[in-house]
This record gives C-alpha cells, structure tokens and sequence, in this order.
C-alpha cells in the first residue's frame, strides 16, 4: 500500500493517518474485514468516512450488518456493497430488500465458523473442520472430511485487502487493547488482511499498555487513525 | 399467566449452580429472571463475555458491553471478555452447560428448525447452528403453537438448525423431551389436559403413565 | 471426577484444595496436559507432589521436558511417565535415554501443530489443517487434504484427563491471568481436559482481575491449588 | 574474525526496520548484535512474545520472562505477551518479515534440514518447522562445514524441516541464495576465493560474473 507520507527516518512510514486518507486507501472494489457486533466494537469514523467519499462495489465480511442507522448498515443503506458475508442480516432490513432485488449478495456462516475462518485465514492454516453446518443448507456444496469416524466441514479460510478495527487504545507504536464486548472479531480480523487500520478511541504512549495486556501487537498493525482534533484542526 | 412467564420461570428450574448458560434473545432472556433463590448461574453472550446480568441501574449502562442483540448489560463481579472465536469454543468444544434458544418447529427426530423461513425470512443463524451443535444440553422455550398451528410436528419442514437432537422443549402447555424412541411428554402444566396437548402437537408424543404437573412460577 | 470435600451450600464442590489432595485426583495411567516451556509457566508444586507420591504410567502433553531437574524433566527422571507427546525434548537427555531404553514413547509434533491440536480439542473442532510438516517425517501416515490446489496435514485434536496449568493469578471463582512467557500452553491446556487444575502464584479476591484482562474464564478452572501454608500449617 | 561474528554480522544487514523477526537459539541470537545504528527490528521468541531485548542490567532478570532456551531476556516498551497458538499464528500465518535458524544441511532445491540426525540426535523440531514453513524469508545462518565436512550438498540426506526453498544461506566463507535454477553464489568473505567456496561446497553452485565482497563488522 504507497501513500505519499513523509517517511520516518528509519525508512518506516508513519503509523498515523487522517480518517480521510486511511478511506483513501481503500479502492472501490476491495475485500474488507470490519469489525464490530451490532455495531459495538465497529470503527464509526471510517465507516461513515466511506459513505462520504462514495465507495462502491466494496465486499464486506462482518458479524452482522447492524441497523440501517448504525455501524455497516450505514455502508449498505449508502448502497456501498456488493457483497456481505455475514452470519446475521436480520436487524437490517436494508440488506434484505437489497438481497431479495439481486442488488447485493449475501453469504450467510455460522458466527462461531466466520470466527475460525477469519482466524485460519491470518494464522497460515488451510481451513476449519467443524461439525456445525453438517445436514444443514450450510454444507450445500462443501467439502466434508472424516476424522475418527466423525463427519466435520471443511470450511476454507478468509482473508480480506483491508482490516478495519476498532480499539479502545493504541499506543504510539500500535498496540492495541479492545474493551468489553466490543472485542469481538477485531483482533482476528487484524491478523487476516493484507492492511490493517485500526480506529482506536484512545491513543497512549508506548508502555502504557502493558504487554500482557495488549491483545494485538502493533507489528501487526499498518495505520492507526489519528485522534479527532477539536475544531476538525 | 402470561405464557411467557411459564416457559421461561419453568426452563429456569433446569439450571444448576455454577453452570455456564446463554439464552437466546428475546423470551430465553427472561430465564435469568426465575432463577431459584441462591442458584447463581454464569451467563454467556455469544459477543464475548461470561458474566452477563442487567444493567444494576439506570445511568450506567456502557456502550462497549452489550448482548447479542446489541442491548446494554452489566457483568458480575468475576467476568471475563474474550474475542469470537473464544466464545464460540466455549459454544462448540462443550464447554456450556445448556443454551435456551427459541424455536420455529421441532420435529419427532428432536431436530429443531430456527433460523429461516424461506423465502420469508432469512435473518441468517447467527450463533444459532454452533450452540445448538455444541451445548451440553439444548433447551427450546417457545410457545406451542403460532397463530393456531403446531409448532411441534412430524418432520420439521424448514432448514433445520442442526442434526443435533435437543434436550428439553418446554412450552406454556408442556415439557416435552426429545429421546430416540420420540417425544416423551413429560410434564403439563396447571389447568391443560394431556388430551389438549396432544390436540396442539401435530407429532406423535409418547405418553407414560407418569405425566407430572409442571411447576410454576408462583 | 469425585472428591470428598464438603460442598457449598449452593451445590457447587469448592475449588481451592491442597497440592496433596490435588494430586491424589489424579491416578495412574492418566493422561495429562501439562502447561510450560522449558519450566517457565509449569506448575511446580504439583510436578514435585505427583513424584512424591509415586505416579506412574502418565501420558503427559507438553511443549517440552525441559531439564532434568526443572519441571517436567523431574517426572522424567522419576520415571512417572510412559508417553510423551512433545515439541521438543532435545535439552533432556533423560529423556531421551528412556526412549533409547523403550522405557518410554516419546511421540514429536511441531509446536505451532501441538498447540493448534490442544486448542482444537478444546473449541470442539475436529482437527487442524496445517502445511507444517508436509514433506517431512511428520507426514507419515497421516491423512492430508487438498483445499483450493494446497495440500495440508490433517492434525488430531488432543485432548486429557487432566490440564495441570500454572497461573500468575487466580481470583476466589478461579479466573485466571498469565504473565509474560509463561503464559504458553497453559490457557490453551485449560480449554482442552475433563478436569482442570491450577497452580496460581497469587490468589486474589473475585473482581480483582478486570474482565478484559482473564485469559482464562473460571467456569474452565474446576481446582485451584491453595496457597502453601507458611510453617507449613 | 571469528567466523560466528562473520555471519550474525552479514545476516544482521537483512533485516530492515520496523521488521518481525525471529532469531533460533545459539548462533541465529547474535545476529540481534550487529543491527546497524538506527535500526529497530522487533524480535519473537516463540514462547510467547514480541518485543525480545537483552536483560538490560545483571539483577533484572524475571523467572517469567524469558527466551526459547528458557533464558532471562528482557522487553521493549510496547512489548507483547501471548500464547503458544497466537505465537504460531504470527510465525504459519505469514506475519514474520524474516526467520534465522542454524542448519545441518542445505541442498541444491534450496531444502534444508537441522532438527535430527537419524539414531543419534532427536531432540524435536520445536518451532523449526513452523519457521521455516511460516515466516516470509527464511535465512540459514551456519558454518560452511561441519569438522570439514560440506554441509551444502547436492540433496539433503537428514529428514527435511520443510520442503520450502530457504531464500538465504549465510556462512563464514560465502552468501548463498537458492533459487529456483539452482544455488547462486552472491557474495565471498574477504580474502576468500571463488575457488575456495567452490571446493568447500558439495552442491553445484552457480556462479556469476559479479560475485560481491561479504561486508562484514568492522
């Protein structure tokens, strides 16, 4: 990913980027992963930060698409997506008038088997034997695999162009620490994705955070938004 | 009796201390409300917590702890935050007790359809497949009937949400356990005929001699 | 699993127990999950209370047998052990001795596969894709698959009777927090045995570990060890 | 010079900054040595960490803090601590810029062996496998033979760590990469000849015309 920062002078590029530039980024078209349950734990400023600059075409793999007011339902009442894969649709309206029109495809995955997905596709492994989908309409078309006499689905690992999470604090370096239940699929999402912008509430100096409490280690980490100035200075 | 409150005050009566529980969204969620006195039991919510309970009082719920559904909760002295994919191995490697979903049809295999009507409604399943795959025990809470038709039938006619056979359908007519020999009536409650229930369950139900009056909430 | 401790008034067994009733849970024969890289994160005392007792026969999963005279390298030495299913035992030549001898198996799987094979018998799944090890010894006779024109060894799930995991802290309901490297194998262990048991450095009251800082949640813990007894009362 | 300080010297020029990397216990360790000024690299131990510095000072060790040999090492600030599985998520999952490992062996397809020798060394393979299968550059930081031995030979006879092509062979006598047209010789250490190199290594090695000078540590 090229951007025309000034580059440190150690060669590295700066971590931290306007909300507007990190979206820049992101071409009409691309794979994102973002994160977030029901919009809790959903990076908001660069979601709404897509809406304004017009995105199209983007492919999404999320929890859910939120209410049309809130978190990724404002990407697909912005008409944004072509794509969801998701393992619930349901408080969006939005997405299913979308879906029943043809306008936008829906893939739909068991929460816990997106989870593992997410996770095989940023761990290097080639997919995930679970029993969950076995006799159901989610088998339709996969593979199956039998391990000591048990029948399990192979279901193939996801990886995306772009991860975007949500952090209750990143440090200077980009280590990152997630609150409550907003969690959830952010930190695997930051192992998954070829860049990773991260939307922290707080950013605190290096050490702050100690390292047993850091749950995604800043290496892992390509930008992190900078802090919203007072006046939009 | 407001139904609900029956199946929900009945459902409560089948967890014991210290286990580990997640109730569905909407009337599973009122389970937590009956609890025997002194029976304290761990609740999970599938968005990444251990240790959920409602929010103590108003002005202090959090924006970054919610349940499933995206409503603000609180969380009890001892909990415990983790990402998806740690829940759901709590979900699917057994590590949970019992989880109570609602149902749209269960059928004489204990096979439980939730998650979509086709054509109608496809909200997606959610959590639905892995709890109900990986779960101790699978308690289903819902009404008997929708609109007057059975709800409990020969073979379930939607996409089911697992092969898995559940444990316990609890309605505000009757407790109802699944087995491999069928569905075993087990108890019904106050002031409903065996004759009634039968009458409302379009599958076979298999009456002992035995049929205990439910218990419930006073 | 059965103790003869009194039970609270709620139903529940307690959960702190002494080293010497701790071990005595666990019979010959057993097969045990025991957490800790080269001694760091292994849980000391109740290593030294299964060889003062005499245990023998164990089968014990493990990163490694360390040293011979530091944590699992003394159930070596005493001769506890029949099977060992480790990363690496290369700095025991006890250990290694007894494999000579045919005194003991000794079964050797790459770490990154062992730890995706503890974590899988803990999170119900059935078993681990990984390229790791195709093309090498360890391929032989296992099975291997093909996802999308890749090949991948399909790794079991382990699981154990018993995970013997070391803690910096638990709380009174058996939360658990780990510190720096010997965080290792253990919280993974804690997914992945009928009955757990762990050995905490420090014992605090319920509360004390934020939410967002247990890596292992109590309804995992079944026994934590209690704290030793100055003077030994 | 001595010859460990020849190699951890060249192969500390590899690594760029801002890089994950990964150094094997023994030699692969002093390469942390001879990063030029300026340069930070983040370094995992695969025990659980990123963020791996030196114990700064004697009396600052910490029983829990320590390398894959299970010695006292220190951390960064903006250090982090994690489990085994995560560990090997970075390493399989692509994550890690660079691994540097010893070796037994390297032959012609670039294949490398160094965890056992048939009836006389099985210690295990650890993380080796997952290393060299995982991290995106595989780096062989090793003597040129073993008690004058060639350990770069036409094909491996000790089982393999992976079947991936390691994408450098760093010894005291030269710099090795394997591609896939065979093993090109790129650079010599000082006051070594082509020939030298040549009669030291059982492999075919390809030999440009514009075979550089090893820089090595003043």
């Amino acid at each position: 990913m090229n951007t025309s920062a000034v580059r440190k002078a150690d060669g590295r590029l700066p971590k931290a980027v306007g909300v507007e530039r990190a979206a820049e980024m992101i071409p009409d078209g691309a794979v994102l992963m973002i994160g977030g349950f029901m919009g809790v734990g959903s990076p908001h400023r660069l979601i709404a930060e897509l809406v304004r600059q017009g995105r199209k075409d983007l492919t999404v793999i999320c929890n859910d698409t939120s209410r049309p007011d809130n978190g990724i339902g404002l990407l697909v009442v912005a008409r944004a997506l072509r794509k969801v894969v998701a393992s619930h649709i349901g408080t969006n309206p939005e997405t299913q008038k979308q879906m029943i029109a043809g306008d936008i495809e829906v893939e739909l995955v068991p929460q816990g088997t997106l989870a593992e997905q997410v996770r095989a596709g940023g761990y290097g492994l080639g997919g995930v034997l679970t029993p969950t989908g076995i006799g159901t309409p989610v088998e339709d078309g996969k593979q199956t695999i039998v391990v000591d006499g048990k029948t399990f689905l192979v279901e193939k690992p996801l990886r995306a162009d772009f991860a975007l999470v949500a952090a209750k604090r990143a440090d200077y370096r980009g280590n990152l620490e997630y609150e409550m239940t907003a969690r959830n699929f952010n930190p695997l999402m930051a192992m998954a994705a070829e860049t990773v912008i991260a939307e922290p509430v707080e950013i605190v100096p290096t050490g702050v955070i100690a390292p047993d409490h850091v749950v995604t280690p800043h290496v892992l980490v390509d930008y992190i938004i900078q802090r919203s100035r007072p006046n939009g200075r | 009796m407001d139904d609900k409150i029956v199946i929900a005050s009945r459902v409560a009566l089948e967890l014991a201390p210290g286990e580990l529980v997640n109730l569905g969204i909407g009337l599973p969620t009122l389970v937590a409300n009956y609890l025997p006195p002194g029976v304290e039991v761990f609740f999970q919510s599938e968005n990444g917590l251990v240790g959920v309970q409602p929010v103590p009082e108003i002005g202090l719920e959090d924006e970054f702890l919610t349940d499933a559904g995206g409503s603000p909760v609180g969380a009890v002295p001892g909990a415990c935050a983790f990402d998806s994919a740690f829940s759901f191995g709590l979900i699917r490697g057994g590590h949970l007790s019992a989880t109570v979903l609602g149902g749209l049809e269960v059928d004489e295999d204990g096979h439980l359809a939730n998650w979509m009507v086709p054509g109608k409604m496809v909200p997606g399943m959610g959590g639905a497949m892995d709890l109900v795959t990986g779960a101790k025990r699978v308690i289903v809470a819902m009404t008997h009937t929708a609109k007057g038709a059975p709800k409990i039938i020969p073979k379930c006619t939607l996409p089911l949400t697992s092969v898995r056979r559940v444990d316990l359908v609890v309605t505000e007519l009757a407790v109802i356990a699944p087995t491999p020999e069928g569905l075993v009536l087990r108890e019904i409650a106050p002031g409903v005929s065996v004759e009634q229930v039968v009458k409302m369950t379009a599958a076979r139900l298999i009456v002992p001699a035995d049929v205990a009056q439910m218990p419930v909430a006073a």
